[in-house]
């Protein structure tokens, strides 16, 4: 598959607290956007002590090109699912960069430029499953990012779970496309162009 | 199992663990001995997933690290492609069994996933503090082969190689991987069948009454059969005779130290592997390894940018040291830096050879972090 | 277990140190405790208590202390601030 | 009761971070307020306590407690602690360990420390798992469980370690659970005051490593299996052979009174001090 | 009778130099001839045994002997033999150590083989010391001998290797000497054909390094020791409590048939392969 | 124990291994645990009748080398002065402690009599095998001292050296004799009391509350309390802050890291030991340490006769390495000829430091064979 | 034991092997065998062999070879010339 | 004490088989040059598997200067007391140097040029100790050394023994010097010129 969009290192971080399935969250993105949208990408984690109850972490680097550096310095998209979180790395984010909270658990955003939806709220009601915020959270960032498609996100997803709990998580993700949809304005322009979507889907 | 030829390459995303394992499959490797250990665990554990399900495949856990190479040596001398990976404190206690195997010519592959030392050190972060170690770590003396990687794709490949030089030279090598490389996961590509060559242990062709097990041969890696195949002999880790038995004759002891070392020594050139990153023109020079050196591609592309010419020598294999294509750089540059997540240990080998040639700067970092492509950056264009 | 005897303590619980882990909810006698909307314990029938230790002892945080009523805890200073 | 919770405190060090990194519902932090306890119990100085800590999630209480604390390498911890016993047999030197670290790696050690009857006290923390470096099988791991290492289920028996420990030659051993916490503290107290090699044998629950692969709802959960699956030894004993096997004797096994090592070596020293002395 | 030597010699190494490098007396040349009557005796081919030997005196026997030998490392035999078992199941694999290089610093790895009953024969030549390196104390001299490092006296009690293997777990365990060769070469017979992991503990005399200093007079007067002081196990078992503290039992101590890890694991890759396969 | 204050000095004919132990006791060392080796068991079993004879002395005999580091470092950790001799499998064995002794920075002795290597190797017969792992043996950056003796009086004063080095430096000290040295028998002269500055770990002289157990101070070496003395602090292998608790923070670890190096680094010429003989005039420089160093006397001692001018650097400290020493001796001579009992360990560092200097020649012998003086001989009047 | 049933045996000591340990001569019960002057093992009274086996199954070095008379031995011939 | 002897590089070479004594022989040899006589000594032997049945061997370096070299290459007094040694270590003897056997043992003299005494005939038969085989030898070697005094040979051997089996010891020492007295001849001019023995004793 080619890729939509020429990307040139698109960084992003994504942050929370051990249990909420960060690592996993970072690994189906970077799935989806390698595998299924087939961009370069590097995906690092967070790892130790910290995984197990503290700060979680997952970063990804996004290009239309060979990686070289893994690791992200600064990201141009940080989604935070933790108050702590997002204290902590709100500096990394790149002057036009974006913030995207779980407005349930971050309670003050640092800046009042940024993108938010209960996640967790959405989560436990819509979907009866506390752990499926991931899930949800996907679906959001899936919609955000102008380079990733639903279709091909939502496979990715599917691809990476076993099949009992797909059916769930694929409701959770449609769950977060469509909040998003319905919430976030249209994503930077400098991110890319998004001609693609439409015609793909 | 008769699963339909395929024909399109499998696509992984995948840690730099996990495509250890896929590289160690497709090489042949049908045998893992291991114990846990942060950052390696993920090798392990795949390992215990997969080889299960292989045909021949043997996993197990040992109770320590010194037990992992006892049992991988010992499979190996049963003819099996083995295994094992590690991080430091594991690496450490390996180093007596990493030397019966230089000894006893036992081909095997160790991974060493490097993380921050001395000691228990920083076990999540990642560091390349075990090169020298990786050299020097047993006692007495004896050749080495040692390769690292720096991508994900490459640590599938790297294994490959181990795997290749382990059999072809009967030697143990060894992998340094770092934590960053272990963990981050890329796209992967699974080579087809065939398409990466497969390198076979010689086993003996004369019936069993003329078989010399460590006789001097032109090649100086003798044949080697597996235990339980007619060809019986002896194994053991004392100075020992063409057929395996301990002697003190010195005469006897300088021949097979010597064959030893020569068998890596005149292999050199299909050993020592490097890749060049604009260096033809290159007037600062690079050299790096693992993780560094993907941050000093970044960076070097960004001194072409800023003007300045610069050029990458990665390094893959690190000992025997690819002394050539250091000298080669050290003549046409006017500098050359050697970024390291340690204190300077493969920049004592390129001053050892090129410190008459030019001017060499290195460049350590020491804490937990991976020197990033802007600190390299900084370092060209002030050199 | 006579009315007299039940309810005589004070139970404190150091939310910032409790997990949530549930085993004092879980073990607790009288079920004096309850796990909140936030996942931590807290004390929901302090009238039930039997003072018979075991929320304190089983704690993997040390974040429950009974104390018989009338008695004045005594806590490092750094620690009643909690840390 | 307050004053529970008040003694601990008064043991824990104020400049670390609380609550502390385990897990929550982890054995291993209960296992920290019985140690306390037992040894204010025992009315021992913190000046003379050596607790030597092996690598582990267990090893990490280490750094909680006011003691002289050596953290040491993964398995060697007893290595460590015979080395100080020996070198001032004053101290009450206490080596804190994991199943993997105690019987997996370090197994030689334990059997040794045990035959030389080193006047050491080690706390196992069985949780039946390693813990820290993410639920492979230890020494411990029952048959047929399921670990990262064992994903089709463990084909290896465990060690019994009170078993092992006894025929090694160890003075003292005994097993507890996080669960019984009042016998716990009275077991290590026991432990720490006989002469020569102790073990205690602490079941410690592992929820997040081992409990959630192997069938177990919640940390609680295991707790009650602690509960309802172990007996006193003296009522086990009276068990029939078929109830025997299924369930776990808790108590003290072994309580012998044989001097350690540092006191015959220390005999030894003052005998032939005597005899070089001119009469 | 003439049988027995000539046997012998189709077995030994016709290129090595005999005698053999053993002092006169030593018992370890017993046990190589009790081994390869054993191996004989089980119409096992040449081809299909592999000895794997520790270093040490005994070690040394794999020099002789015209088996798939490998002499490996210090107290590690047991891990390599593991190995190689794992690694081609159809190989009777059997380790021969010193009782230093078994049980001092081989420890670990010997209660982990019985524990996981890796399909291996452990023949543990028990001299009370090492032999090799010039007469120190090893985990089973006994207390109160003299040892080059323990000149006023073994402070420390020995191990009694059967109970430890018995409680790590072992499928076989057996007590030899090289006094009773026709008991010892029947031991031998049986726990190599014994599924799982199987140790005979063989008591083999070294008079230069440790009868000399113990009050023997010769390699002979050790030999009498053997006889006069074990006990077979079923007549040991009727003694009084004092009388069987006094005397050695010999004989076959357990005699489980617990299929070893090899087979176990050879069935779950089966099993694993079964439900892959489409039906 | 009463005994006469004696003023001439007792004189023994005894073995380098011997010798090791009369410096050892000169030293203060009061604890030793080992296991025993070829050809380094003497030392040990001395030990064993010695120190139950003194007034505070400990020996243990323990299950393994690895058990007998931790030994030592738990001893030394309690205050006492601590030693353990090994040898090649035992020192590969001792690694993984090593590198927490440097890490902790806890004062410990390891002498290790070099045998024929690698593995099993030659247990009887003398090699200087063992000198880069000595250097890099452990994982991870550390930083480590190193000496050798080449006689056995030399033995005795190695030792004692070696132990004012654990102690001043907090630092484990390796101390490599060959198997030539370990077991000549030669005349010694024990020193008399004072003879020798003796020197004792500095302990705290603040309130406990006031001790910060790995300050950074002025001389980089914190002060050192034994365990039980009322300063309760926290060890551990792990990266860690001042106050010895573990920490991830960047800046922490480099400051650990980079302090535990400068230690060492800044007293660098306290620790450089070397004798010269005849290097005023040399033309041809011989660099040798251990038993070879005594073949190189002789052979220098013949080539001046023969009209050469010769010269000999024999160096006590192998690491740090003495390059100043190394560095002018180069600048003099038109030839350094390096002779050693292994492939070319030392000679390497030579070669690092001195290659654009002089023309440098090695001398090799892996066989269990000494290098003789007219080896050496031929080599200088070639040279 | 009956005359008949005695010394029916050829008993071959290699004294090049023989250690002279004294193991064969302590042991058999028939007092056949003792240690010559140079310290090796010899058959003194072979008319009294009850060809029991001891002596070959214990000795060390196996340098004893005990045959029953009319029974031609047959080693391998490098091992007649005594290597 | 000051040696009476200018020696430059003396080299002797003990040899003979395990059992014998002669690593305990090499060092009293060494103790008494070394230590009563103030002469430069180095004692090696020979080590390891040779050294428990086969072949032993104690060499010594003794000089008035200190000793560069602590090892033999050729030897000025080869001592064999088995064949075995005889033949391995006779090709070592220096041009000058000279050979003494055991001849009870030594039956084959590679030359007819050598020094003899039936060493373990006279231990078992006079002595009626053959573990004090090694004491005649010394006896022996003491006498035709130019450069080593009986007293002070006596002393060492006595020092170096425990006090229960010294004075067997010292008969046995006292037997080869004075069988040695009786059948050899003067030593090699060049070893030393020899004043100092009647003056001192
Ligand atoms: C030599 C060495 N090998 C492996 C490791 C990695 N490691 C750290 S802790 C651990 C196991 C911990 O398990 P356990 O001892 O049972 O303690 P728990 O975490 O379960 O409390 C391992 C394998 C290490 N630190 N050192
Ligand atoms: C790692 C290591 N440590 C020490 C040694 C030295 N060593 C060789 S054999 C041996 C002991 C042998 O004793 P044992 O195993 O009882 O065998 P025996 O000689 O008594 O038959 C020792 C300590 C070694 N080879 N390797
Ligand atoms: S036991 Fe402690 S940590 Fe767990 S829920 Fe109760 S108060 Fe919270
Ligand atoms: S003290 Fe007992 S009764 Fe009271 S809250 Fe705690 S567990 Fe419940
Ligand atoms: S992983 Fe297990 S042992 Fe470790 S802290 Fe968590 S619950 Fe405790
Ligand atoms: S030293 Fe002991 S074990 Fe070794 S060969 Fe001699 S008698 Fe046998
Ligand atoms: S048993 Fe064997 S070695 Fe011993 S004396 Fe008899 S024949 Fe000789
Ligand atoms: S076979 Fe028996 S009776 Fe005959 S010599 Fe041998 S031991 Fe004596
Ligand atoms: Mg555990
Ligand atoms: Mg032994």
């Amino acid at each position: 598959m080619i890729p939509d969009c020429q990307l040139a290192r698109f960084e992003i971080r994504l942050s929370g607290t051990g249990g909420q399935g960060i690592i996993t969250l970072g690994r189906i993105l970077g799935y989806g956007l390698a595998i299924g949208h087939g961009y370069y990408v590097s995906q690092t984690q967070s790892y130790g002590p910290e995984a197990r109850g503290g700060a979680s972490r997952a970063d990804l680097v996004v290009s239309s090109e060979p990686i070289s550096y893994p690791k992200t310095e600064t990201v141009d998209l940080l989604v935070a699912l933790s108050q702590e979180a997002c204290y902590k790395y709100y500096r990394f984010i790149k002057p036009h960069g974006a913030l995207l909270i779980d407005t349930t658990l971050v309670t003050q955003p640092p800046s009042n430029i940024y993108l938010g939806l209960p996640f967790t709220t959405l989560a436990a009601e819509k979907i009866k499953v506390p752990q499926a915020m991931n899930a949800v959270v996907l679906g959001a960032v899936c919609y955000y990012l102008p380079f990733a498609q639903r279709a091909v996100m939502r496979k990715a997803l599917e691809e990476s779970l076993p099949a009992k709990i797909a059916k769930l998580n694929v409701k959770a993700f449609n769950l977060g496309y469509t909040e998003a949809e319905k919430h976030f304005g249209p994503s930077p322009d400098a991110w890319c162009p998004r001609p693609a979507e439409s015609v793909l889907e | 199992m008769a699963t339909p030829r395929k024909t399109k390459k499998q696509v992984l995303f995948a840690q730099g663990n996990e495509a250890v394992v896929e590289g160690a499959l497709l090489a042949g490797c049908t045998f893992f001995a291991g114990y846990p250990i942060t950052p390696s665990s993920e090798i392990m554990e795949e390992m215990a997933r997969r080889l299960p399900r292989s045909e021949t495949g043997v996993f197990i856990q040992m109770e320590d690290e010194i037990a992992s190479m006892g049992a991988i040596i010992g499979a190996s001398l049963a003819g099996r492609k083995v295994m094992t990976a590690t991080s430091g404190p594991g690496f450490s206690l390996m180093q007596e069994h990493l030397g019966y195997a230089c000894m006893t010519e036992v081909p095997l592959v160790i991974v060493n996933v490097m993380r921050g030392g001395p000691s228990t050190g920083l076990p999540t972060s990642p560091a390349q503090g075990d090169v020298q170690q990786a050299r020097w770590g047993t006692h007495g003396d004896h050749p080495i082969i040692v390769l690292s990687a720096a991508s994900v794709q490459e640590c599938l490949e790297m294994t490959v190689t181990a795997f290749n030089f382990a059999e072809k030279y009967r030697s143990p090598v060894i992998l340094l991987l770092d934590e960053i490389t272990a963990h981050t996961r890329e796209k992967i590509e699974l080579p087809l069948p065939g398409e990466h060559e497969i390198f076979n242990r010689v086993v003996p062709s004369m019936p069993p009454e003329w078989y010399k097990p460590f006789e001097d041969t032109m090649r100086g890696v003798p044949s080697m059969p597996p235990l339980g195949s007619g060809y019986r002999y002896h194994v053991t880790g004392l100075t020992h005779d063409v057929m395996g038995f301990p002697t003190q004759q010195p005469d006897e002891i300088k021949a097979l130290i010597e064959r030893l070392f020569r068998k890596i020594d005149q292999f050199y050139t299909d050993i020592m592997l490097v890749d060049e990153y604009l260096t033809t023109d290159a007037e600062v020079g690079v050299v790096a390894y693992g993780s560094v050196a993907r941050s000093a591609e970044l960076a070097v592309a960004q001194a072409r940018e800023a003007g300045v010419n610069a050029g990458l020598l990665k390094l893959k294999t690190l000992f025997p040291f690819p002394r050539p294509f250091v000298e080669r750089l050290a003549r046409s540059c006017k500098t050359l830096i050697v970024p390291e997540m340690n204190m300077g240990q493969m920049s004592r080998e390129v001053k050892r050879v090129a410190a008459s040639l030019t001017h060499i700067r290195t460049l350590n970092r020491i804490d937990g972090q991976i020197i990033t492509p802007s600190q390299i950056l900084k370092a060209i264009t002030q050199g | 277990m006579s009315k007299k005897s039940k309810g005589q303590t004070i139970i404190t619980i150091y939310p910032d140190w409790c997990k949530g882990c549930g085993i004092c909810v879980a073990f607790c006698p009288a079920k004096v405790l309850e796990l909140d909307a936030a996942g931590k314990a807290r004390v929901a029938h302090p009238e039930e208590c039997i003072n018979c230790g075991f929320c304190e002892r089983h704690c993997p945080d040390f974040a429950i202390s009974v104390v018989p009523r009338g008695r004045k805890k005594r806590l490092p200073p750094e620690l009643e601030n909690g840390v | 009761m307050s004053d529970v919770t008040e003694l601990i405190h008064q043991y824990l060090r104020h400049n670390k971070k609380f609550p502390h990194v385990f897990c929550p519902g982890c054995g291993h932090g209960i296992v920290l307020g019985s140690l306390i306890r037992s040894v204010h119990e025992l009315a021992l100085s913190k000046d003379e306590v050596v607790l030597v800590a092996g690598i582990g999630c267990s090893g990490r209480i280490a750094v909680y407690v006011d003691f002289n604390t050596v953290h040491t390498t993964h398995g060697r911890a007893l290595t460590f602690a015979t080395g100080i016993k020996m070198a001032n047999p004053d101290l009450k030197v206490i080596a804190l360990m994991g199943d993997g670290d105690a019987f997996s790696i370090g197994g030689n050690h334990l059997i040794h420390a045990a035959r030389r009857n080193i006047g050491v006290t080690a706390l196992v923390l069985n949780n039946s798992i390693y813990g820290m470096t993410g639920g492979q099988s230890s020494a411990t791991t029952p048959k047929g469980a399921v670990s990262q290492t064992a994903p089709f289920g463990h084909l290896e028996k465990s060690f019994d370690l009170v078993k092992l420990a006894s025929a090694a030659g160890a003075n003292g051993v005994s097993r507890g659970t996080v669960f019984h916490v009042n016998m716990l503290d009275r077991l290590i107290a026991e432990a720490v005051s006989r002469p020569g090699f102790n073990l205690v044998e602490i079941m410690s629950p592992c929820f997040t490593q081992y409990g959630r692969k192997n069938k177990f709802k919640s940390a609680v959960d295991m707790f009650k299996w602690l509960k309802t699956e172990t007996s006193p030894l003296e009522s086990w004993e009276q068990l029939p052979p078929e109830e025997k096997a299924k369930r776990l004797p808790i108590g003290t096994f072994l309580a012998g009174q044989e001097p350690g090592l540092e006191v015959l070596y220390g005999n030894l020293r003052d005998d032939l001090a005597a005899k070089e002395q001119p009469r």
